[in-house]
C-alpha cells in the first residue's frame, strides 16, 4: 500500500511538472499580455510593468522562477488584480466552488441513482423511458439556456429564489441545480445500464432463492454492485465539479473558480492560469487516487497492488 | 388422450430411413450479425424514432436554406424581430434576418462539425487506442500517461492556441473539440483491444501465423466496432453541444455563418424582451438532435449487446 | 486388453523412430505484479510421431500456458522446444510463419475460439488466406472438402459461427487446423465444453483423422476417462510441475504418485454397482504465485513426508517407460 | 480583510428599501472586481465608479460638468500656464480622523510616478515637469534625484504648487481625475497594502469602504468624517460584481439591484423604443470606429478609404442595430466638448456624407489608382462581443448590398486583436476610444504620427502640426481652430471610419433620485436619495 | 415413500424477438421425501428452467408459463402469492447455482450472506444468526470458520465457495435441496469434495435433493432416481440402477454409450449420438430424438410417444415400447 501510494505521488509530481511546462510553453505562444489594453501606452509605462512582473526576463528564467515559487507553494501575484494574489484567489475562490460543486454532485449523484435505478428496474415499461427521456434532457440543454430560463422564471418571474450572486443558501440553489444537470443524467444512464447488468447476474438469482424480497435484493445486493462503475467517474466528474464551472459562476455571478480560470485565460493573467491549471490538476489527480481507494473499500475484489503493475 | 385415438398402423413401425437427414439441421434462418443487430434495432421504436428525427434533420439540413427564399445573411431592418408567421416561418432575428434559413443553415454547419468531430475522434482514437493496447506494457503505460496529461492541460488556452494558428473557419473548431475528444475513443478502443488480444479466436489466428495487420484488421476492427459505432452516435451530438459552448464564450463560428450554438448563444437576451422564439428554435433544434443521437445511440447499444441475444 | 498396440507403442519409442516434438525444460514464467507466477515449470517431453499424449491436471495447473508454449503463441522464459530436431524458438517470424502450418491448434471454447464476425467459409480460409496457398474457386472447393471432412453439410459454407451448435462450432474450429495439413496439433480441452453425447463424436472425428492423416496430438484435457481413451501415453501435471508420466493403461492400472492415485480415484464412474474406495484430498490447490516449497503436492498429500517439505523430488524413471517425481519414490 | 466566503445565513437584502433602522441604502453592480483601489494604480471604471466616491481630487466636478473646488478651495495659475498653486481647505480629514495635507497630494502623484510601482495611469501624471522623466527611469540609482524634480511640491500642509511640462489648458479638468487623487501618506508609509482590505482601507471622499468581499461584493458607508457631509443622503452603497448584463438586468427586474449599466443590447433596444420611464441615456465620451490599416492595399488609397466609409448607413446602424440612442459620427470628436463658443462637435458639423453612388465611383477611381479591378476579398477584425458582431454583420452587409464587396468577418479574442493591430496584421479592424478628459485633444491626439494608439499607421505632417499647434497654445480661440483644422484633415483622409458615438443607457430604479452622469464617467451617486 | 415434490405436465415458453422458445413442454416427475433425484439430459434441455420454475425464479417477461402444475408438499406453487413464495424460498427450498464464482455477491462478506437467509427465515437475533453461520461453515468443512465468516468471497476458492453456497441453502434446513449442476465447474478433485459433503448431509438432514447434471459418472455417484431430459421433455425416468442397467429410451442408452468405459478397446470407435438436439422455437412434431436415432420408425416422425411405464418404476417415453413395435422386433 505504501509502495503503492509512493509510486502514484511520484507520478503525480511527475505529470504536474508536465502540465506546468506545457501550460507555461501554450501560455508564451499565445498572443497578448495581461497589460494590454484599447488605448495608448506610453512604452515606459510598458517597461515598468514589465520589470515589475519579471515579464522582461528570458523566458526560461521566468520558468525557472515560477517552478520555484511553485515549490514553495506561492503561485503569485495577479497580474490583472492588484488586490489580490494567486493563492488568495484560490483561497477565495475555491471554498465557494468547493460548495457548489459538492451540492450539485449531491443533487446529481442522488437524483442520478434514483433515475437509474427506476429506469432499469422498469426496463422497456414507461418508468423506463420517462427516466430515461428525462435524462437525456438533463443532457441536452445547454446549461447556459437552462440557467438562463431558471433565472428568468423561478428568480424573475416565479420570485421564488433570488437571481444571482452568492449571499445565502437560497442563492446556491439555482446554480446547484443548473450544474448538476448534466452529470445527474449521466449518472442516471450509467447506473441504469450497470443495474441491468447486475440484475442479469448470478448473485442476484441467489440471493432471491434465498427467499429475499424485491427491495431488500436492490437494495443490499443490486445497488451496491452496480454502483462501482459511478464511483469510477466520480473522481473526474467531482475534480470537475469542484473546481468550478465557468458558465454557471458567469451567470449566476458566484465568486467562484471557474469564471475565474476562464476569465484568466482571456485576461492573459499568467500567474491565474498557472496557478488554477496546478490546482485543478492536484484535485483531479488527488480525488482520482481517493476514488481508487473507495473502490478498493467499495469491491474488495480490487487489488490495488493490480493496477499498479 | 389424443395417442389413444391415433390410428397406428403396422407400416407405421418400420425403420424410418431418412430420419437422419435432419440431425445437423439447423432451424433458423441464416442472418449475418449485422442485420441480426439490425432487425433488433428495428425492433426498438424509440432507437427507430431517434433514427427517423436524424435522417429528418440532415435532409433539413441540405434542403432547409433554400426553401423559402431568404438567406442567411441577407438583413431587412424593416422585418426585424417578426414573429413566426407564413413568410417567415421561424421569424426573423434583429437584423431582419429569416430564422427558418438561418437555423437549416446553422444545422449544416452544426451537424458538419459533429460527424468531423466525430470521425477525427475516431480516427486518432482508434490508431491510438490501438496501438497502446497492441504494443502494451511501457508503450501502453507511457501513451496513456500522455491522454492523461493532456487532459489536464486547460482547454481553453489549447482551443485558442488552435484557433490563432489555425486560418478561421469551421476547422479550427473541429479541431479544438477534438483535442481531448479523442481520449475517450482512445479508451475504449483500448479496452476493447486489450480484451480482445486475449481471446481464443485471436490466439487462433496467431496459431495459424496471422501478421499484426491482419490481426488488426479481421479481428480487432471488426469486434470492436459495435461499441465505437457507439460512441460515435454518442460524440455528435457531444461535439454539436461542445461547439455551442465555445460560442456562449465568442470562440464559435465566424458571422454571418450560424451554427446553432451561435444562434442560441446571440439570443439568450431575447428572453427579457419576450422574442422567446429566438432562442426557442435553436434550442430545441440542439436538444432534439440530443434526444435523437443518444435514443439512437442506446438503441444501437443494446442491439450490439451480445448478453441481450439469447 | 490391447496387447498389440501396446507393442506398436514402444516400438514407436524405440530408437528407429525419433522424436518429432522434444520439449527440454521447458518454463514459462508470467509476471503478476511484481511477483513470478510459475505457470509451467521445467516440462520435458518427447513426443513420437502419430501417437498422441495426454496431458491432465487441474485447473490452472499450466496445461494450457504449456501447450500454447510448446507452438511458441506464448515467448518461453526457458528452455527449448524442438520441432524435427530444430528448434522452433530460434526461427525467425518468417521462417515460423512457415512453420505454423506445420503445428496447430484446437481450442478449449467453441464460442470464443470462432471470430462471431466471420462466416464459415472466412474462418476456414483464413489460413489459406494468409499463406497464401489457395484462391478463389479451389479454396473454396477445398474449404467444402474440409467441411464434409468434419461432418458438416458444406451447405453451410456462408453460416456464421452463432448459428451453429457446439459441437459444430469445435468441428468447425478442427477443420480449420487442419486446413494447412499439419503434422502437429495441441487440442486444448477440445470436448470439456461439449455435451457427452457430442464429446463422442468429436473424439472419433479427431481419432479418425489421426489414422487418417498420420496426425501426431498433443491432447489436453481433465476428463481422465477420455485421456486414457484418447492417449497412448499420459503426463500429469500439478502447479506447472511435471508429476507423472506412463502410457495410459499402465498409469491407470497402476499410478504411483499419491496425486495421480487421487485424481484417479475423484473420477465419478458411470456406474452405479461399481462402489469405490475414494481417496478425497483435502484443501485446494495452493496458488500458483506462492507455490509450497519442496514437493508443491505436500499440503494435500495424504502420504506426505517431512522431507517432501524441503527437497523437491527428481524427475526418474521408475520402471520403464514410467516417469514420476516424487519422494516415495527415491 | 473578509476572506469569508459561506454565504451568510441572512437573506439577501431587497433593494432600495429604507430598511428598518431607516437607513438609506443603494445596491449597485460594478461587474467586476476592481483591479485595484489605489488611486496610484488604479484604472479603469471597475476601479473607478468606487474610487470616485470613496475620493475626492484638488477639484470636483457638478452635476452640470462645471470644475468646481473640492479638497482646493482655491487655486493661482501663472500666466504662462505652467504654476498652479492650490490652497487646500482646512477642515479635512480623512476617514481615520487624519487630516488631508498637501503631502499626501505631493506623495500620491509621485508614488504613482515611481517606475516600481509600475502604474498603468502613471501616464496621466505626465503633464507634470519631470513626470515622464522619472517615470521612465530603468536605473534605480537615479530615482531619488528624478523624483526631486517632478514639479510638485507641498509648500506647506495646505499650499500644493504644481508645474507642468508644458501649458496645459485642461489641467483643471485633471485634477478631478482619479490619478490625482491623494494617499494618506501615514497609511501607506505603516502599511502599503492598506488599499488591498476594506478594514485598512482610509479615504477622504464622501463614503468609506466598509466591506470588501473579494471577487463577491463591496460596501460603501457614508463618511462621517467629509466636509460636505451634509449634502450625502445615502447611508450605504452596496457592489455586487456581476460580468454577465444579463444576470444583472434579471437581478434589477427582481429588484435586488436599482441601476444596471451595462444593460444587455436586445433590452437597451425594447425599453428605448418603448420609452420606459426607468430607462435614461446619458452622454458617453466616446466615438466607434473602424481602423483601416494604411499600410495595405488598398486601405492605402484615399478614395478606397472614403468609399468605403461612404457606404456606411450610420443611421441604420444606430437605430436598428444597437437602438441605444447613439449619435450616427461624421467627425471622431464626441458631442459634449465646450468649444471656444458652443459645442465643439456642433460646430465641426458634418465632415463628410453618406453617398452610395460617390462611393462607388471613388471605390472604381481608387482601385484603378492602386492598377486592380476589382476590390479584394478583405477581413474585418472585431473582438469577441455580441455588439461589435451585430455592428460588423451590418456594415458587411451594407459594403456587399452597396459596393459589392465581400468581407468576411473575424472574431477574434481582444488579446490577439490588439497584439494584431499592434503588429499591424489586419486589413480593417474595430477600435473604439473614450476620453480621458474633457478636451477634443484626448482623441486628436490619437492619430499624430507614431501615436502609440495610431494602429491605422497613418501619417501627415499638416495634422501633426496643428496637433502641436493646439498642444501648447495657451489660446483657447487658437487651439480650438487648431484641432477643427486636424479634425477635418482626418476626416478628408479617412484613415479610419468613425460609425457613432455612444451614448450610456442605464436604467434606475423610480425611488432613486439625483443620481447624474458627467460625460465621461459612470452614473455618479454622490447627492443620490432614496425616496419612497 | 411420499412425494414432497410433484411436477405434473409443466410447460414453460420464452417470448424472444426470433420467436417463442419452448424450454420446457410436457414435463412430469416427482421427488420422494430423502431422496436424490438426478435429472440428467444435454445442454439446453430443460433442466435449468425446470429448476428455476420450481423455485418460480424466472422472470415473466419473458417467461410464460404455459400449464401444468408444481405441488410441494401438496400446495400447487403456482398458486401462491410472491410473498409465501418469498418466505418458502431458501427455508422451504434451496437452490445452489453450477457457478460458485459469479454466484456469490462479490461486494458482500460470506458471513452476511449465509445470515440473510437465517435472518429472513428465523426470528432470532444478529448474534445468533452469526453463530448459525459459522455452524454452517463447519458443517460443510470449511476450516476457521469464525474467521472465513468475515471474508468476502474473492477470498475464498472455487471449492470452497461453493460449500459457502451449499451452507448459504441449507441454513435453514430446506424440505428440498435443488442443485443446478453444483459440481461442472469445478476439478475432479474437488468435485469429489462436494460429492461426498451432499452425500454426507443428506444422510445427516434427511433433506430431498434434486441434482441437475449432465455427467452420468456423478449421477450413478449419488443419486437414487433418475430423470432424462431431451428437448423439454423427460424421456424415461428409473431408479439409478435399474436406469443404468436397462436403459430403455434410445437416447438414454446412446448417452450411456458414448462415454468411454475404462475397459473398453482404444482402436473400437466410441458410438456418439450423432447430430445436435432440436431448436425449441420449432419443435419437431413427433419424437423430438427421431432426427437422432438409431432405433427410429415411420411412425416416430410425426407421433411424439407418451411417458410410460416400461418396467417396473421405470418409464419411457418411446414407440419401441409400443406393442406392434415389440411385436415386428420379434419377428
Ligand atoms: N497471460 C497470463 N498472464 C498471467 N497469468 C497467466 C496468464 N495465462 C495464464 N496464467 C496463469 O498461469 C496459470 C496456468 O494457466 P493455464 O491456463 O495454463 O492453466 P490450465 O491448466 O490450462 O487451466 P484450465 O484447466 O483452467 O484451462 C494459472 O494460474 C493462470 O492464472
Ligand atoms: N432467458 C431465456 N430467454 C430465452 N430462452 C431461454 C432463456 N433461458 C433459457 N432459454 C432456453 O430454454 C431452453 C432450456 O434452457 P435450460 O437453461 O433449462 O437448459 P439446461 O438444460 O439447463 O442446459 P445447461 O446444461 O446448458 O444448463 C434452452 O433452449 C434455452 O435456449
Ligand atoms: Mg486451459
Ligand atoms: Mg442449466
Amino acid at each position: 500500500m505504501w509502495k503503492y501510494t509512493l509510486n502514484r505521488l511520484f507520478w503525480a509530481i511527475v505529470t504536474v511538472w508536465v502540465i506546468i511546462t506545457l501550460t507555461f510553453i501554450i501560455m508564451k505562444i499565445i498572443p497578448g499580455n495581461p497589460f494590454a489594453k484599447e488605448g495608448p501606452m506610453p512604452p515606459a509605462v510598458y517597461n515598468n510593468l514589465q520589470r515589475h512582473y519579471n515579464l522582461d526576463k528570458p523566458e526560461i528564467v521566468q520558468y525557472g522562477n515560477y517552478l520555484k515559487s511553485v515549490l514553495q507553494l506561492d503561485f503569485g501575484p495577479s497580474m490583472k488584480s492588484k488586490s489580490i494574489t494567486v493563492n488568495d484567489y484560490i483561497k477565495k475562490g475555491f471554498p465557494v466552488s468547493l460548495h457548489l460543486g459538492l451540492q450539485a454532485l449531491l443533487i446529481a449523484v442522488t437524483f442520478g441513482l434514483i433515475l437509474g435505478v427506476i429506469a432499469a428496474l422498469n426496463r422497456n415499461r414507461w418508468p423506463d423511458y420517462t427516466s430515461m427521456v428525462l435524462a437525456i434532457i438533463g443532457l441536452s440543454v445547454p446549461n447556459f439556456v437552462l440557467a438562463t430560463f431558471l433565472i428568468h422564471y423561478v428568480a424573475v418571474q416565479w420570485e421564488l429564489l433570488p437571481v444571482a450572486t452568492w449571499k445565502s443558501w437560497a442563492h446556491t440553489i439555482l446554480p446547484s441545480i443548473a450544474l448538476a444537470m448534466m452529470p445527474m443524467a449521466f449518472i442516471a444512464r450509467l447506473m441504469r445500464s450497470s443495474m441491468l447488468e447486475v440484475m442479469n447476474q448470478d448473485y442476484i438469482l441467489t440471493a432471491k432463492a434465498k427467499g429475499l424480497s424485491g427491495s431488500v435484493i436492490i437494495i443490499k445486493h443490486a445497488i451496491r454492485n452496480a454502483i462501482l462503475p459511478v464511483v469510477t467517474v466520480l473522481g473526474i466528474l467531482t475534480a470537475n465539479l469542484v473546481t468550478g464551472s465557468f458558465i454557471v459562476e458567469y451567470i449566476f455571478g458566484i465568486p467562484g473558480m471557474g469564471e475565474m480560470f476562464v476569465k484568466s485565460i482571456f485576461n492573459r493573467d499568467y500567474p491565474v492560469i498557472l496557478g488554477s491549471t496546478i490546482f485543478y490538476s492536484i484535485i483531479l489527480i488527488g480525488l482520482v487516487f481517493i476514488v481508487d481507494i473507495a473502490y478498493t473499500w467499495i469491491d474488495p475484489r480490487i487489488k490495488i497492488a493490480r493496477e499498479s503493475s | 388422450m389424443s395417442k389413444q385415438e391415433l390410428k397406428l398402423t403396422e407400416e407405421m413401425f418400420l425403420p424410418a430411413e431418412d430420419n437422419y437427414k435432419e440431425a445437423e439441421k439447423i432451424a433458423r434462418p441464416s442472418v449475418s450479425y449485422w442485420s441480426d443487430v439490425w432487425q433488433r434495432l428495428v425492433e426498438n421504436k424509440l432507437a427507430m424514432l431517434g433514427l427517423l428525427v436524424i435522417i429528418l434533420l440532415t435532409i433539413m439540413a441540405i434542403i432547409g436554406p433554400h426553401l423559402n427564399g431568404f438567406t442567411y445573411y441577407e438583413q431587412d431592418f424593416t422585418k426585424k424581430n417578426v414573429r413566426p408567421n407564413t413568410e417567415h416561418w421561424f421569424g426573423t432575428d434583429s437584423a431582419g434576418r429569416d430564422l427558418f434559413t438561418r437555423s437549416w443553415y446553422g444545422a449544416r454547419i452544426s451537424l458538419f462539425i459533429g460527424v468531423m468531430a466525430a470521425l477525427i475522434d475516431f480516427i486518432i482514437g482508434v490508431a491510438y487506442g490501438g496501438i497502446s493496447a497492441i504494443k502494451g506494457g511501457r508503450v501502453d503505460n507511457a501513451m496513456m500517461r500522455i491522454a492523461e496529461i493532456l487532459y489536464s492541460i486547460p482547454y481553453l488556452l489549447v482551443v485558442i492556441l488552435v484557433m490563432i494558428v489555425m486560418e478561421q473557419g469551421i476547422w479550427p473548431i473541429i479541431i479544438a473539440l477534438s483535442i481531448t475528444g479523442w481520449i475517450q475513443m482512445a479508451r475504449l478502443v483500448r479496452g476493447q483491444v486489450l480484451q480482445l488480444k486475449e481471446q481464443e479466436f485471436v490466439q487462433a489466428s496467431n496459431a495459424i501465423g496471422a501478421k499484426m495487420g491482419w490481426i488488426l484488421r479481421k479481428h480487432m476492427i471488426p469486434n470492436t466496432l459495435g461499441p465505437i459505432l457507439v460512441n460515435i452516435t454518442l460524440t455528435v451530438p457531444t461535439a454539436i453541444f461542445a461547439e455551442a459552448t465555445l460560442s456562449f464564450l465568442g470562440l464559435g463560428v465566424q458571422a454571418p455563418q450560424a451554427s446553432w450554438g451561435t444562434l442560441v448563444s446571440d439570443s439568450l437576451g431575447s428572453i427579457h424582451v419576450g422574442h422567446f422564439y429566438q432562442l426557442f428554435i435553436p434550442a430545441i433544434l440542439i436538444s432534439l438532435t440530443m434526444l435523437a443521437f443518444n435514443v439512437f445511440g442506446d438503441g444501437l447499444r443494446d442491439a450490439l449487446d451480445p448478453k441481450l441475444r439469447e | 486388453m490391447a496387447p498389440e498396440l501396446k507393442e506398436k507403442h514402444s516400438f514407436e519409442q524405440g530408437s528407429s523412430s525419433s522424436p518429432l516434438i522434444q520439449v527440454k525444460n521447458l518454463k514459462k514464467y508470467f509476471t503478476v505484479g511484481d511477483k513470478k507466477l510459475k505457470a509451467v515449470d521445467g516440462l520435458s517431453l518427447d513426443i513420437y510421431p502419430g501417437e498422441t499424449v495426454g496431458l491432465v491436471g487441474e485447473s490452472g495447473c499450466g496445461k494450457s500456458t504449456a501447450g500454447r508454449t510448446i507452438i511458441r503463441l506464448y515467448e518461453p522464459t526457458s528452455g527449448e522446444v524442438l520441432f524435427n530436431g530444430e528448434n522452433i524458438y530460434s526461427k525467425n517470424e518468417r521462417e515460423m510463419s512457415k512453420l505454423r502450418r506445420e503445428i496447430q491448434m484446437i481450442f478449449q471454447d467453441p464460442y470464443a475460439s470462432l471470430n462471431p464476425r466471420m462466416t464459415v467459409e472466412e474462418i476456414i480460409g483464413e489460413p489459406f488466406a494468409i499463406h497464401h496457398t489457395l484462391g478463389g474457386k479451389k479454396k473454396k472447393e477445398r474449404i467444402k472438402d474440409l467441411l464434409r471432412l468434419v461432418g458438416l453439410n458444406a451447405d453451410h459454407i456462408s453460416r456464421f459461427p452463432h448459428e451453429f451448435s457446439g459441437g459444430q462450432r469445435q468441428r468447425i474450429g478442427i477443420a480449420r487446423a487442419l486446413a494447412l495439413d499439419p503434422k502437429f496439433i495441441v487440442c486444448d480441452e477440445p470436448i470439456s465444453a461439449l455435451d457427452v453425447s457430442i464429446q463422442a463424436q468429436v473424439v472419433n472425428l479427431l481419432k479418425d483423422l489421426q489414422r487418417k492423416m498420420g496426425l501426431t496430438y498433443l491432447f489436453i484435457a481433465h476428463d481422465l476417462s477420455m485421456v486414457k481413451y484418447i492417449s497412448d501415453r499420459i503426463l500429469v501435471m500439478y502447479l506447472g510441475k511435471m508429476f507423472e508420466l506412463a502410457d495410459s493403461e499402465e498409469l491407470y492400472d497402476n499410478p504411483m504418485h499419491p496425486y495421480t492415485k487421487a485424481l484417479l480415484s475423484s473420477v465419478p464412474i458411470p456406474d452405479p454397482d461399481l462402489r469405490r474406495e475414494r481417496i478425497i484430498l483435502k484443501g485446494d490447490v495452493p496458488s500458483p504465485i506462492d507455490p509450497p516449497s519442496g514437493c508443491v503436492f505436500r499440503t494435500r498429500c495424504p502420504e506426505a513426508m517431512d522431507v517432501c517439505a524441503n527437497v523437491l523430488p527428481e524427475w526418474q524413471e521408475v520402471k520403464p517407460g514410467h516417469y514420476t517425481a516424487c519422494h516415495l519414490y527415491q | 480583510g473578509e476572506t469569508e466566503s459561506k454565504p451568510d445565513s441572512s437573506d439577501g437584502e431587497k433593494s432600495g428599501e429604507e430598511q428598518s433602522d431607516g437607513k438609506k441604502v443603494l445596491n449597485l453592480n460594478n461587474n467586476e472586481e476592481p483591479g485595484s483601489l489605489h488611486p496610484g494604480t488604479a484604472q479603469g471604471t471597475h476601479d473607478s465608479w468606487v474610487l470616485e466616491h470613496a475620493f475626492e481630487g484638488l477639484t470636483k466636478k457638478t452635476p452640470e460638468g462645471e470644475i468646481v473646488p473640492g479638497m482646493a478651495k482655491d487655486w493661482e495659475v501663472s500666466d504662462d500656464g505652467i504654476t498652479w498653486t492650490f490652497n487646500l481647505r482646512e477642515d479635512v480629514k480623512w476617514s481615520n480622523d487624519d487630516p488631508v495635507t498637501a503631502h499626501d497630494f505631493e506623495y500620491a502623484w509621485k508614488y504613482a510616478l515611481n517606475p516600481d510601482t509600475a502604474a498603468e495611469y502613471a501616464y496621466q501624471l505626465y503633464y507634470l515637469e519631470g513626470g515622464e522623466e522619472y517615470n521612465s527611469s530603468e536605473n534605480k540609482d537615479e530615482y531619488a534625484e528624478l523624483e526631486e524634480k517632478v514639479g510638485v511640491k507641498a509648500l506647506d500642509d495646505h499650499t500644493l504648487e504644481v508645474k507642468l511640462a508644458e501649458a496645459t489648458p485642461y489641467f483643471l479638468d485633471l485634477t478631478s481625475f482619479y490619478t490625482y487623487y491623494p494617499v494618506n501618506k501615514k497609511v501607506q508609509e505603516e502599511n502599503p497594502e492598506w488599499a488591498l482590505e476594506a478594514d485598512t482601507y482610509v479615504s477622504n471622499g464622501a463614503f468609506k469602504l466598509t466591506e470588501w468581499k473579494h471577487k463577491e461584493s463591496m460596501k460603501l458607508e457614508k463618511n462621517e468624517n467629509y466636509y460636505d457631509k451634509d449634502k450625502i443622503n445615502l447611508d450605504e452603497v452596496n457592489f455586487v460584481m456581476i460580468d454577465n448584463a444579463d444576470t444583472a438586468w434579471q437581478m434589477y427586474q427582481a429588484d435586488e439591484l436599482d441601476l444596471v449599466y451595462p444593460l444587455p443590447p436586445d433590452v437597451t433596444g425594447e425599453l428605448s423604443s418603448k420609452d420606459d420611464p426607468e430607462f435614461e441615456l446619458a452622454p458617453d465620451f466616446t466615438v466607434y470606429y473602424y481602423n483601416l490599416n494604411n499600410d495595405v492595399k488598398p486601405f492605402n488609397n484615399v478614395k478606397v478609404r472614403k468609399a468605403l466609409s461612404m457606404a456606411i448607413d450610420r443611421k441604420a446602424i444606430v437605430e436598428h442595430v444597437q437602438q441605444g440612442g447613439q449619435q450616427p459620427a461624421y467627425g471622431i470628436i464626441p458631442p459634449g466638448i465646450p468649444d471656444v463658443e458652443g459645442d465643439f462637435q456642433e460646430n465641426s458639423g458634418e465632415l463628410f456624407k453618406e453617398d452610395v453612388e460617390e462611393a462607388k465611383k471613388l471605390l472604381k477611381e481608387g482601385l484603378a489608382e492602386e492598377g486592380m479591378d476589382e476590390m479584394p476579398e478583405f477581413k474585418l477584425t472585431y473582438n469577441t462581443d455580441e455588439g461589435h458582431k451585430k455592428n460588423a454583420e451590418a456594415v458587411q452587409e451594407m459594403w456587399r448590398k452597396n459596393l459589392g464587396i465581400n468581407v468576411t468577418l473575424e472574431n477574434v479574442e481582444f488579446q490577439v486583436k490588439l497584439d494584431r493591430e499592434k503588429a499591424g496584421d489586419y486589413e480593417i479592424s474595430r477600435g473604439g476610444w473614450q476620453g480621458d478628459y474633457v478636451d477634443p485633444m484626448t482623441f486628436v491626439d490619437l492619430w499624430v504620427t507614431g501615436g502609440s494608439f495610431n494602429d491605422a499607421n497613418w501619417s501627415n505632417e499638416e495634422y501633426d502640426k496643428n496637433v502641436k499647434i493646439a498642444k501648447t497654445s495657451m489660446d483657447p480661440k487658437e487651439r480650438m481652430e487648431a484641432m477643427h483644422k486636424a479634425e477635418e484633415i482626418l476626416m478628408d483622409e479617412m484613415p479610419i471610419i468613425p460609425v457613432y458615438f455612444y451614448t450610456m443607457p442605464f436604467t434606475v430604479k423610480p425611488h432613486v433620485k439625483g443620481v447624474f452622469t458627467p460625460i465621461n464617467r459612470y452614473p455618479q451617486f454622490i447627492y443620490a436619495d432614496i425616496e419612497k | 415413500m411420499k412425494n414432497i415434490l410433484e411436477v405434473k405436465d409443466l410447460h414453460v415458453s420464452f417470448h424472444t424477438y426470433a420467436g417463442e422458445v419452448k424450454a420446457v413442454r410436457g414435463v412430469n416427475f416427482s421427488v420422494g421425501q430423502g431422496e436424490t433425484v438426478a435429472i440428467v439430459g444435454e445442454s439446453g434441455c430443460g433442466k435449468s428452467v425446470t429448476a428455476k420454475s420450481i423455485m418460480r425464479l424466472l422472470p415473466s417477461p419473458p417467461v410464460q408459463y404455459k400449464q401444468g402444475s408444481i405441488e410441494f408438499q401438496g400446495k400447487d406453487l403456482f398458486d401462491v402469492t410472491e410473498k409465501e413464495m418469498q418466505r418458502m424460498r431458501g427455508n422451504q427450498i434451496s437452490m445452489i447455482f453450477q457457478d460458485p464464482m459469479t454466484s456469490l455477491n462479490p461486494t458482500s462478506k460470506i458471513g452476511s450472506q449465509i445470515m440473510e437467509a437465517i435472518l429472513k427465515h428465523n426470528d432470532i437475533s444478529k448474534k445468533a444468526a452469526i453463530e448459525k453461520a459459522i455452524d454452517m461453515l463447519s458443517l460443510v468443512g470449511i476450516p476457521q470458520p469464525d474467521k472465513r465468516v468475515h471474508q468476502y468471497p474473492h477470498e475464498f476458492s472455487g471449492g470452497m465457495r461453493q460449500r459457502a453456497m451449499i451452507a448459504m441453502a441449507l441454513a435453514c434446513n430446506p424440505r428440498l435441496l435443488i442443485a443446478d449442476e453444483p459440481t461442472t465447474a469445478l476439478d475432479v478433485t474437488i468435485q469429489a469434495q462436494i460429492l461426498e459433503l451432499m452425500k454426507k448431509i443428506q444422510k445427516e438432514t434427511g433433506t430431498s435433493i434434486i441434482l441437475i447434471t449432465h455427467d452420468l459418472g456423478v449421477v450413478a455417484e449419488v443419486a437414487d432416481r433418475v430423470v432424462v431430459m431431451y428437448a423439454g421433455q423427460v424421456v424415461e425416468t428409473g431408479t439409478v440402477k435399474e436406469l443404468f442397467a436397462n436403459p430403455q429410451h434410445p437416447y438414454t442408452m446412446g448417452l450411456l454409450n458414448s462415454i468411454p468405459r475404462l475397459d473398453m478397446d482404444k482402436n473400437q470407435p466410441l458410438s456418439p449420438i450423432i447430430g445436435t438436439p432440436p431448436d425449441l422455437i420449432d419443435p419437431p412434431e413427433g419424437c423430438p430424438f427421431y432426427a437422432r436415432c438409431q432405433y427410429a420408425m415411420r411412425v416416430c416422425k410425426n407421433n411424439d410417444p407418451d411417458l410410460e411405464e416400461v418396467r417396473t418404476n421405470q418409464y419411457a417415453a418411446c414407440w419401441l415400447h409400443h406393442p406392434m413395435a415389440q411385436q415386428r422386433a420379434s419377428v
